[in-house]
């Protein structure tokens, strides 16, 4: 299809980015692929806006005695910074703004199946942006992002209410999202794309989203109880009124847990695109990756307990979400062992976002396993909310989700743009986002194993010398960051320009021009392969 | 795109398909819904369980005749929706606009009941927590957690009704320009859907607040 | 559109025993049943809510899909509550059976448990 | 800042040793399965890169063997992991019945400890090695959380209830003592040290100083103080039941119900006194929330259980 366009330079082809100008054909679109544009400016602002606080933190902590801020404004830059990237970038990340772009292409649909449904979950976001913001220049929050009653509901006198306004107000941009991929991945998939010839990252983006349908409702209610509480100085959650704080630790977790998954599920299905891709090769064990990806999703939700094996929670029960949680660990596995496994005799070449998915893999494994420590009733009682939780849930939300969407931006940017980013430069970034990501959180697993609790504003002097190397770490990682947003913004305007399929990559999203068109397809493609059939030899081995 | 009509999104192949994707989102949506009211009814249990004296003590304070006539209030309301939704699908618009306006009117009935003779009655015996909860006796903060959930329930409930009433008055306007055919009827389909479930709701509410630990 | 059309007699079939159950549970909890006045309620309920979804919403004549996507959220509402419970109705247990202890080094010193702890081994 | 670099923290109690291995133990297997991962993959990058553009590997869809021996491996070791720390966590999870006994309070931001004999001490925790020691923890605002790195112990401190935890120090010194759940501005300060003596130096300890009056006798005074022994009486001719010799042993509710007096009970009925009555009394006893301070609770608690030591005598009919 994609030989038919000509790329003329005198006569440009009309496209979903130039076929209107101005302000409002943006915010008043109802392209996904507008809208997920949309959504890449605005979660980068709040990434960039949660990375300064992050910086902030590793720069007071530098010093035993805390170097830069009053204790009460350290706890109000973790907490700013936790409540930001979790419910402000990550969860929205790869979903809104991959899944967005790229469902309806991969299922070769002209669109989503309620497009404008899909621009008012973007104006949600933005609205519950705008309340988190708004709390933070007026002063913030300080009850860390998981909210714990009564500390939150009574004692803290900063701005929870207006912060859990926004959390909660986002949750519905996160519930329509999820709802939209539902029903498209179910009912607009072009005809012969048979479930089992869809993509990965469309089975860890149903996977996902069933995530959060089922969760994030109950987020929702567990934030009005609280404000409701905090309001009305009523006890819901608070012991002297008469409530029970573990069942706020209950029923936050319930989504708090599975949402770690909403953050890591996109990312293995954008890993199953890159190492296919660059292996040129069908994925091992295609319906153990894809079943995996919901059984991640179904497991999820019976393991929350375990955040709470020294609150006071019965040690039955945490019998039994121990087990559970070791359980999630095998599907978690399958899909390593099976990434791994696609590149056995490979035809495997190190564009930039190779190195982010070899990167992903790495970090994966250790932040997984590590998991393990945190299972394991006995190992856990030591270990809770220490320095090792940061660590291992940095090494499963860092490490391996934004490796996962900064591997798929670099992949899908030519798609995105029709632009070419400087391949170097970008090799380079990955490298150096590897680098830095480990010497900044692998001395925090030390540290949790030594015992420095986390949230502390200052320590004991001999926990200095890897706080240092953390912090050294820290600031090699901001640098990271920052050389693709640079390079990114330059391709728009003076990077080459990209042809259909730059890669040689497979699936449907590649059969249609660089940028496509504002319908996808011209004409609605016929599915007649399996997912990533690359050319092979002759002998099949099974 | 000759033979697309009006009523057909420019993201779908047909009508049928639109249809379909109508009716699982609504579902879908529905889904989202049972986990909210869920979220709720699980704290609920929770706190019956372990404040079970306190929260009989609470329950006995409310009237069941006018919990059972809400009920039944609903109940009617449920079948004129279905009966609405039966109109839509047989084309006959008349009686579509009396079923979505008789629901709508048994909708506000039991808001009327329930704001007249409950929450006014509560209030005025002090039982509003938060607000003006004064109550005398021993088990004091937990019947006040009773009356929170109570409240908060029957209020998520209300708050619910009252979104279904608006979504009724947009059914009857766009039923009265004649925009839905038995061709073409999803909104009055999938309005209906919801409207029953705001109903399964109240099902599970009537016995969880008002008839728990007997009456006798 | 092959969309199923219920006969209005059917609509009025359950409404009939829609409020019919009404009056039951209404009139049960006014019996002493004990333990059983909240397990026949609440059964009553779901009857109730059954008769609503298969036949007011259609699902009886739905599709597998919807059957399923309904099935799922109660599936996960039952989690919700379950997992939650498992930790209310245990906490009161005593922390391990006597008999763990006898092969621990660590504790030989400890006595055996008392009688309220045997209440629940 | 040199100075000190530990990477391993002390091993100060009977448990501190059965959890590292099991730490060490899980270390090994992210260690293997880390390396295997890593080194595989350099392994194939390198082995199997692109030589040509138009190269084609071998179509290979996978392999049931493969996926079952990486499902069940996993899986075997996951239990293996399950079955060990479970144990080990129920073996710590009740405390020796000759423990001995102290008392925790926490509040912003501070740890207030009281031993039975009366020391009371603030983010400071003297206790004997060799002999196990169990901590009766609430808290009077937030949840905080009671955590000794040497010890390998650690159990939130919640309010509205008691949460306890106990070891058995093995090495007399000096060990971190730290608040782990967040619990406000200061949280990073409530903290400071748990110092593990020899028996002798403990009694000593126990002895010298400014010596208050003992839990047991501050409860007394407490019990006198707010007028709780006019009608709990000894005799049992009061309004209220007899509390010689309660604590510990069942007691016969109103409702038909049994409950156990144990520190919770106590603690509910000085607080909540409507909630559990005992059968034959009525609910007339006020309650004393807001107006009494936890450790007083805990005072009045270990008052009660001196009381358990004396005859019982007949209740009243």
């Amino acid at each position: 299809m994609s030989h038919s366009q000509v790329q003329g330079e005198t006569s440009p082809r009309v496209h979903y980015l130039n076929t209107s100008y101005g302000i409002k054909s943006w915010l008043l679109t109802t392209d996904h692929k507008r809208i997920a544009l949309l959504y890449l400016a605005s979660i980068t602002l709040m990434f960039f806006v949660g990375g300064f606080f992050a910086v902030l933190i590793r720069l007071h902590l530098i010093e035993p005695q805390g170097a830069l801020l009053e204790p009460e404004t350290y706890n109000k830059m973790f907490t700013m910074h936790g409540i930001i990237m979790i419910f402000f970038f990550l969860i929205p990340s790869i979903p809104a703004v991959l899944g967005n772009f790229l469902v309806p292409l991969m299922i070769g649909a002209r669109d989503l199946a309620f497009p404008r449904i899909n621009l008012l979950s973007w104006y949600i976001y933005v609205v519950g942006s705008v309340f988190t913001l708004v709390a933070i220049v007026t002063g913030g929050v300080d009850t860390g992002w998981t909210f714990y009653a009564p500390y939150s509901s009574v004692y803290s006198s900063t701005h929870v209410i207006v912060t859990a306004l926004g959390v909660f107000i986002t949750g519905f941009s996160s519930i329509l999202t999820g709802l939209n991929f539902v029903v498209t991945i179910h009912k607009m998939r072009a005809p012969g794309m048979t479930w089992f010839r869809l993509p990965l990252f469309v089975w860890a983006m149903y996977a996902t989203s069933m995530i959060q349908i089922l969760g994030t409702p109950v987020l929702a209610i567990t934030i009005v109880l609280l404000g409701l509480e905090r309001l009305l100085h009523v006890g819901i959650f608070t012991p002297a009124l008469g409530g029970d704080p573990l069942l706020f630790q209950h029923m936050f977790w319930f989504y708090s847990h599975p949402a770690v998954y909403i953050m890591i599920l996109p990312g293995m299905g954008v890993e199953s695109e890159l190492v296919t891709c660059f292996s040129k090769k069908r994925i091992f064990g295609y319906g153990f990756v894809a079943f995996s990806s919901v059984a991640i999703a179904v497991l999820s939700f019976l393991v929350w307990g375990h955040h709470m094996f020294v609150s006071g929670q019965s040690v039955y029960a945490g019998l039994i979400f121990s087990v559970l949680s070791f359980l999630v660990a095998i599907p978690s596995a399958i899909k390593v062992f099976n990434w791994t496994a696609t590149m056995y005799k490979g035809s495997i070449s190190y564009q930039a976002p190779m190195l982010y998915a070899m990167g992903f893999i790495g970090l994966f494994t250790m932040g997984g396993l590590t998991g393990l420590f945190l299972a394991s009733l006995a190992t856990d009682v030591h270990l809770n909310s220490t320095y090792f939780i940061v660590a291992h849930f940095h090494y499963i939300m860092v490490g391996s989700a934004v490796m996962a969407y900064l591997g798929g931006i670099h992949f899908w940017w030519p798609k995105m743009t029709g632009r070419l980013y400087p391949d170097g430069w970008a090799r380079f970034a990955a490298l150096i986002i590897f680098v830095g990501f480990n010497l900044t959180f692998f001395p925090q697993f030390l540290l949790g194993y030594l015992g420095m609790p986390r949230r502390y504003a200052f320590y004991p002097p001999e926990f200095q010398v890897l706080n240092v190397m953390s912090s050294a770490g820290a600031s090699i990682l901001a640098v990271g960051y920052a050389i693709p947003l640079v390079y990114l913004i330059w391709s728009m305007r003076y990077g080459p320009i990209a042809d259909s399929n730059p890669w040689g990559a497979k699936g449907l999203e590649w059969e249609t021009p660089s940028p496509p068109p504002t319908e996808n397809f011209e004409v609605t493609p016929v599915v007649t392969e399996e997912a990533y059939n690359y050319p092979t030899q002759e002998v099949a081995v099974v | 795109m000759s033979e697309r009509t009006l009523a057909l999104a420019h993201q779908f192949e047909d009508l049928g398909q639109q249809h379909e994707a109508g009716s699982l989102g609504m579902w879908v949506f529905l889904v989202t819904e049972i986990m909210f009211f869920g979220g709720l009814f699980a704290a609920y249990t929770i706190y019956r369980a372990l404040y079970l004296q306190a929260f009989e003590v609470g329950s006995h304070h409310l009237d069941v005749r006018f919990g059972a006539l809400n009920t039944a209030v609903l109940i009617t309301s449920s079948l004129t929706m279905a009966l609405a939704v039966h109109a839509a699908q047989t084309g006959n618009r008349r009686q579509l606009i009396t079923c979505l306006i008789l629901t709508m009117l048994l909708g506000a009935l039991f808001i009327a009941i329930k704001l007249i003779f409950e929450w006014g009655y509560d209030y005025r015996e002090h039982l509003v927590p938060g607000i003006n909860f004064v109550f005398e006796g021993k088990v004091t903060p937990h019947v006040e957690l009773f009356f929170l959930f109570y409240f908060f329930m029957t209020g998520m409930h209300a708050l619910h009704m009252l979104i279904g009433l608006g979504i009724m008055t947009y059914l009857v306007l766009q039923a009265r320009r004649g925009r839905f055919t038995p061709e073409y009827y999803s909104p009055v389909e999938v309005s209906g859907l919801y409207w029953h479930f705001v109903d399964i709701v109240w099902i599970f509410l009537f016995p969880l607040l008002y008839l728990i630990g007997g009456r006798y | 559109m092959s969309q199923h059309v219920v006969p209005k007699r059917v609509y009025f079939l359950v409404f009939a025993s829609l409020i019919a159950l009404t009056l039951l549970t209404t009139g049960v909890a006014f019996i002493d049943l004990g333990r059983i006045n909240t397990v026949v309620a609440l059964a009553i309920a779901v009857c109730k809510m059954l008769l609503v979804i298969l036949f007011f919403m259609h699902v009886r004549y739905s599709s597998g899909l919807t059957k399923i996507v309904i099935v799922a959220a109660f599936f996960w509402l039952a989690i919700l509550i379950a997992l939650s419970l498992s930790d209310y109705l245990t906490r009161g247990w005593t922390p391990a059976p006597a008999t763990w202890e006898s092969s621990s080094s660590m504790l030989l010193h400890n006595p055996p448990s008392g009688e309220t702890d045997l209440e629940v081994a | 800042m040199w100075q000190g670099f530990p990477i391993y923290p002390d091993q100060a109690s009977t448990i501190a040793q059965g959890v590292d291995h099991l730490h060490f133990f899980l270390t090994g297997i992210t260690l293997f399965f880390t390396a295997i991962i890593f080194t595989t993959i350099f392994y194939f990058a390198v082995k199997y890169r692109r030589r040509s553009e138009d190269e084609k590997p071998p179509l290979i869809l996978g392999s049931l063997p493969l996926e079952l021996a990486w499902t069940l491996i996993p899986l075997a070791l996951t239990v293996i992991v399950f079955v060990w720390s479970s144990s080990l966590y129920f073996r710590n999870a009740r405390p020796p019945a000759a423990s001995m006994e102290i008392f925790v309070v926490g509040k912003q931001w501070m740890w207030v400890i009281q031993h039975p004999e009366g020391p009371r001490e603030i983010n400071e925790l003297h206790v004997p090695v060799g002999r196990p020691v169990k901590l009766t923890m609430t808290s009077q605002d937030v949840i905080h959380d009671f955590y000794i790195p040497a010890f390998r112990v650690k159990r939130d401190v919640l309010p509205g209830r008691y949460s306890s935890i106990w070891f058995q120090a093995t090495k007399t010194g000096q060990y971190h003592l730290f608040c782990a759940q967040y619990c406000g501005a200061m949280h990073a300060a409530m903290g400071g040290w748990v110092y593990v003596m020899t028996p002798a130096d403990y009694e000593q300890w126990l002895s010298g100083g400014a010596k208050g009056e003992s839990m047991a006798a501050a409860g007394n005074r407490l019990f006198g103080q707010y007028g709780c022994v006019s009608c709990h009486i000894a005799d049992g001719t009061g309004r209220g039941p007899v509390l010689q010799g309660v604590f510990g042993h069942p007691v016969k509710l109103q409702d038909g119900r049994t409950v156990v007096a144990d520190e919770a009970y106590v603690r509910e009925s000085i607080l909540n006194p409507g909630a559990k009555i005992v059968a034959g009394y009525s609910p007339i006893m006020p309650t004393f929330q807001g107006q009494i301070s936890e450790e007083q609770v805990l005072q009045l608690i270990a008052y009660i259980k001196s009381l358990g030591t004396e005859e019982r005598k007949p209740a009243k009919p």
